[in-house]
């Protein structure tokens, strides 16, 4: 536990914390973005870099920034006057209790985690290259066919929103 | 005797943090790389503002300021002081906030812009040992703080309750994110050749002579092409002409800085120039060869002058560039990156490995020059043609 | 091919780059306080009234007709007429502008009062460094102040100065022959005077249109 | 969320239902690139113009009243201030409709005089002009700084014979004000010849820049008959295909002595305009060069033009020139007084910039300024 840790972990946790309670909106993102950075924080300290940079990169850099995004265009009038702990609030809370209950205790009785923790493997970048590149291929392929794919749909759903707002009404 | 003068920053560190405890060492020498980095870029800010208007002014043939020198003498060193009252006078102004601004976000912005950005010199290799964090994966360091930049916009446009404010976010966002991907596929090249995120090994990568050429990137055909893709893309990034449309003064006003004044003015102005100081350090190292001299027997020049010399020259085109051209706009902009930009870079790395693989004599050169020229002419082609642009011919009535 | 331009474009920018430092032609500015263009001849700013000799205000030319006063476009000069006569330099008896002041906040440098002057007495000055912290009180420029010697105007335009010293020279002959004449003829009634006097004055704005052509060919 | 000042407005699709939200923006009349304190009320959809309400009037200085308070003589130096960048040309349309309608006559030198001015101002309005739209462009200033050198040197010679740069009042009826000598004359032969070199690095500078060329062609296209609707007159009718010069309908002055052609655009976008006005300088090169080699001795004035005391017979007229911007007029009553009864221009940027939305809808905010620079408006005239 030292005192690095201990920072980036209230950090983190009080970026998750604002990001579920502010009522706005924009500020919610901007606290995850906050979140997703404490994350990256705590895995450089793990020394593990590539994924602490992929965090920073995916997740400040995108991810953030599309919820942003996303909000901006879509959004419909102000921000709620309500508190977001509404009459629901309680039942809410219930139910992720629950949900944490049984996953925790599903965890810790699996049988996959080894009770010790074995010495930290050296992962470099060059190691994470190789490990996608010989034992993962597959899976790296078919994540790289979908989001293609995906892509491609994007793509052709942005195409078909452009021919429809065509025709700008000239007056003449 | 030029060894002990490259190295002086370097030795010099070591005699100053060799008097302290072992434990202590680390942090005060990272104090003091700080305070290097927080030192030395500013000051080459301060003086690139003055320098920009200068060659602007020569540009349009003016003189640009040329009054301003040290105060309270008749010294006027060109105008070279002019940045000693422009800062007096950011600091001084009054600060204004509007008062529907989101008051907490609007005083973030310009902080968050800054962190990111000087967070991105820690990667650098200024000179010969002089990086200051090496990270084994360095690259993906600088790029991954850079997309921080792109938040700190979004901030500042969104808090400021302007709607010149939030085009210029909108539209500084989108055109930062579509950048960042012939930014960073050119850059990967380098990666793919040298087999390494590593800055510091890929400066050392383009340290070797043959007949006294140094064995810099920009002199391959895949290097040349991936320099050029970087170099706009980095005009992009930045926020300069022509690519300039975020801040586009004659339509959107100042867009996301709309509404900030003072030093939260001064700090946007700074965090920009540090950030294009920073994209050009990477594009040097990247492809300029970094620190390395570019013929053998001038080596033993010392390598931060060499890195400083390169990062001015670059800048001056930067300068060039923005004295010279109009601003596109947003769609044109978007299909330059998408439609051009990105298609090279994707041929650019199959060039990178054919040139990889190819023995190396003139036919790899014939082959990929071929190809990059060939794709080049094809893109370029349809680009302009698409939307048939090109010149044309009037008639004149009597 | 695409870029090709673009390339130009930068290489016209870096010659006119280069050439300010070689070139007057391209670096065409005058550092200001320093440095001033040559005054150009014809340069017009604001109003000043012409008097002859040494004091101004017996030497006025002005004799209140308020013609410039009636053709001022934005109407920014103000007569009042004296009540009592003087001298002017034909020796007659004439009005002379009690008060005259210009408001040069106002004035915008037309030239319609000297072109419409039949008494050459207000002509253009070339004085432009006129800033003031005084925003009415220093800009309105009262009869005194307004005041300058031929002197000065033959120095200004010299040319336009030799053309109205020309018409005074000759009106003034045309006087004194008059005055001559009614001296050879004192039998003559002063009715028949009067009326010569009058056809004079009516024949001077014939005899020189108003701001006379300058530069001579 | 939606900060509050804002106004958004729900953009419908043909059944009612929204499907998006407008944003309505306020560019002027303190806006950087409005040419002077002109506003456009934009409506967006992100940022495509569907609906722009040009808003002018801030500037307006009375000029019609005012004429017709004043002498006509006096009214002279106020037609400066209409178009203030081309003074020379606004003193000869007041000029020539007063010589209509007193009936006077200029003598030739005085007309080649005219010409020649005239011209000159064309150069230096359409140089500047251009200067400005690649500035609207985002060119930062580098043009716009060539053409104002450029610029000075014809302003020089205005000073040296009218006596001010930008304000001339150099016209009189019946003639220009003062003659002008032969070191003059010696000089302008010289600025010409040096302007088509000048207009030789402008041209290679900007007219196939390929950002040039994706910023202007194909945008905001004019049809012919979209273009004589909305009675434009000057480079943009022309750019838009119609041969419509009142140097060449009217033949004023002594036009029709010189010779010169009238360049046509084809698709009336941008870049035709853009293009008009380079091949125009062209021309008005030829003009000069032809003016300035024929140019006779002689008076300067009619001899029966009076200063003091005009009163032309009653009346009405109406006398039109082609100015830079497009067909100038002048609309005169006289009741024989000492004024004129109704007095009335027709500006031609006012009259241009009417049909400003419909050559801005559907296209970027990015464009609409380089429209509105594009039809060259002074807002000296259009609000007068």
């Amino acid at each position: 536990m030292s005192p690095f840790f201990v920072i980036t972990g209230i950090v983190t946790l009080l970026g998750a914390a604002f990001a579920m309670s502010l009522r706005n909106l924009v500020h919610c993102a901007l606290a995850m973005a906050v979140a997703f950075s404490g994350i990256a924080a705590l895995y450089l300290q793990l020394d593990a870099q590539f994924v602490g940079f992929a965090e920073i990169l995916v997740y400040v850099g995108a991810i953030a920034i599309l919820i942003v995004f996303a909000i901006l265009l879509t959004r419909s009038g102000e921000a709620p006057e309500k508190s977001v702990l509404t009459s629901g609030w309680m039942a809410g809370i219930a139910v992720s209790a629950m949900v944490f209950t049984i996953l925790g205790w599903a965890v810790l009785n699996s049988s996959a985690i080894p009770k010790e923790t074995p010495p930290a493997p050296v992962a470099t970048v060059k190691n994470v290259g190789d490990a996608l590149m010989t034992k993962f291929v597959l899976p790296l392929e078919i994540i790289g066919l979908v989001l293609t794919a995906a892509m491609i749909g994007a793509v052709i759903i942005a195409l078909k929103e452009e021919t429809n707002n065509e025709n700008p009404g000239r007056k003449s | 005797m030029f060894d002990k003068l490259d190295q002086i920053f370097v030795t010099a560190l070591h005699w100053l943090t060799g008097f302290l405890p072992a434990a202590l060492q680390p942090v005060v020498s990272t104090l003091i790389c700080i305070a290097f980095v927080m030192s030395v870029f500013p000051g080459v800010f301060a003086l690139t503002t003055v320098l920009e208007r200068k060659i602007l002014g020569r540009i349009q043939n003016r003189y640009g300021p040329n009054r301003v020198g040290i105060p309270f003498t008749k010294i006027r060193l060109c105008g070279f002081g002019q940045f000693i009252p422009d800062g007096i006078k950011s600091l001084t102004k009054e600060d204004i906030v509007p008062r529907a601004a989101d008051k907490v976000v609007h005083f973030l912005a310009p902080v968050v812009m800054l962190i990111p950005v000087l967070l991105s010199y820690s990667v650098l290799p200024f000179g010969k040992n002089m990086t200051i964090t090496d990270y084994d994966a360095g690259l993906l360091f600088f790029f991954a703080v850079g997309g921080a930049v792109e938040v700190s916009v979004f901030m500042a446009g969104w808090s400021s309750r302007n709607k010149y404010s939030l085009l210029g976010a909108m539209r500084a966002i989108a055109q930062m994110v579509s950048y960042e991907i012939p930014l960073i596929l050119s850059a990967v090249t380098v990666v793919m050749v040298v087999g390494s995120l590593n800055l510091s090994q890929i400066v050392a990568h383009q340290n070797q002579y043959t007949y006294g050429i140094a064995h810099w990137h920009v002199f391959t055909p895949w290097g040349l092409v991936g320099f050029v893709l970087f170099f706009i893309a980095s005009l992009a990034e930045s926020n300069r002409t022509p690519f300039d449309l975020p801040e586009a003064e004659s339509e959107i006003i100042a867009g996301y800085f709309t509404e900030y004044s003072g030093f939260k003015f001064a700090l946007f102005f700074l965090g920009e120039y540090l950030g294009m100081f920073a994209i050009i350090g990477l594009g040097i190292t990247l492809f300029l060869g970094g620190w390395t001299s570019p013929v053998s027997f001038l080596t033993w020049i010392p390598s931060y002058v060499w890195f400083l010399s390169k990062l001015m020259t670059i800048v001056f085109v930067f300068i060039w560039i923005r004295g010279t051209l109009p601003r596109l706009r947003m769609d044109q902009l978007m299909n330059f990156a998408w439609k051009f930009m990105l298609p090279l870079a994707l041929i650019n790395i199959l060039v990178a490995g054919i040139w990889h693989y190819m023995a190396a004599d003139w036919q790899r050169w014939l082959v990929c020059s071929a190809i990059i020229f060939g794709a080049y002419a094809i893109l370029g082609r349809g680009l302009m043609q698409n939307q048939n642009f090109g010149k044309r011919i009037y008639r004149y009535a009597e | 091919m695409l870029g090709e331009q673009i390339i130009k474009g930068m290489a016209v920018t870096a010659r006119n780059f280069f050439g300010s430092y070689v070139s007057k032609e391209r670096l065409t500015t005058v550092q200001y306080p320093e440095e001033h263009l040559a005054q150009k001849e014809n340069t017009r700013q604001f109003p000043f009234l012409v008097y002859d000799g040494d004091d101004w205000e017996k030497g006025l030319r002005c004799v209140a007709c308020q013609i410039c006063e009636k053709e001022c476009p934005p109407k920014c000069i103000y007569i009042v007429k004296s009540k009592d006569k003087k001298p002017d330099y034909k020796g007659q008896p004439q009005l002379y502008p009690a008060t005259f002041d210009i408001d040069i906040s106002v004035c915008m440098s037309c030239q319609i009062c000297v072109e419409v002057c039949p008494f050459e007495s207000i002509k253009m000055d070339t004085k432009f460094e006129l800033s003031t912290a005084d925003r009415f009180g220093g800009l309105l420029l009262t009869k005194d102040k307004l005041a300058k010697p031929n002197s000065y105007y033959q120095e200004m335009h010299p040319h336009d100065a030799a053309d109205s010293d020309a018409v005074i020279a000759a009106e003034k002959a045309k006087a004194e022959a008059k005055a001559k004449a009614a001296a050879e003829a004192k039998v003559k009634a002063d009715a028949e005077a009067k009326a010569k006097a009058a056809a004079a004055a009516a024949a001077a704005p014939i005899a020189a249109p108003a701001p006379t052509p300058p530069p001579a060919k | 969320m939606p900060p509050k000042s804002f106004e958004v407005k729900p953009k419908l699709d043909e059944s009612g239902s929204s499907i998006g939200e407008l944003l309505e923006i306020s560019m002027g009349p303190h806006h950087p690139s409005t040419h002077g304190v002109f506003r456009m009320d934009v409506v967006l959809d992100g940022e495509k113009v569907v609906k722009l309400k040009p808003v002018c009037g801030y500037l307006h200085r009375n000029h019609e009243k005012i004429g017709e308070n004043i002498s006509y003589l006096a009214s002279m130096p106020y037609t400066d201030r209409l178009d203030y960048f081309c003074s020379m040309t606004n003193n000869w349309a007041y000029a020539l409709t007063i010589e209509k309608l007193a009936g006077l006559a200029v003598p030739e030198r005085a007309e080649y005089i005219r010409v020649i001015m005239a011209e000159l101002t064309r150069l230096q309005n359409h140089t500047s002009l251009i200067g400005f739209f690649v500035h609207d462009m985002g060119a930062l200033g580098t043009p716009l700084m060539y053409a104002f050198r450029e610029r000075e040197k014809i302003l020089d010679l205005f000073e040296e014979v009218s006596g001010a740069r930008m304000m001339c009042n150099y016209m009189r009826f019946g003639g220009v004000r003062v003659d002008v000598n032969d070191e003059w004359l010696a000089r302008t032969k010289q600025l010409v010849a040096n302007y088509g070199r000048f207009l030789d690095e402008f041209e290679t500078f900007l007219n196939e820049n390929e950002i040039l060329l994706a910023r202007t062609q194909g945008v905001s296209p004019l049809t012919k008959e979209q273009a004589i609707n909305a009675s434009l007159t000057g480079p943009l009718l022309r750019a838009a295909g119609v041969n419509y010069d009142v140097r060449k309908v009217d033949k004023y002055g002594i036009y029709s002595r010189f010779d010169f052609k009238v360049p046509l655009g084809e698709h009336g976008d941008l870049y035709d305009r853009y293009m008009m006005r380079v091949l125009e300088m062209r021309e008005s090169i030829k003009i000069l060069n032809q003016a300035l080699r024929d140019i006779p001795g002689g008076p300067v004035m009619d001899p029966k033009a009076k200063l003091r005391g005009f009163r032309p017979k009653p009346g009405e007229v109406y006398g039109r020139i082609e100015s830079p911007k497009g067909e100038l007029g002048f609309y005169i009553i006289s009741d024989g007084g000492p004024n004129p009864y109704r007095y009335r221009v027709r500006p031609p940027s006012f009259i241009n910039i009417t049909i400003l939305e419909d050559m801005c809808l559907g296209h970027r905010v990015a464009d609409v300024i380089v429209i509105l620079g594009s039809v060259d408006i002074v807002l000296g005239e259009v609000d007068r």
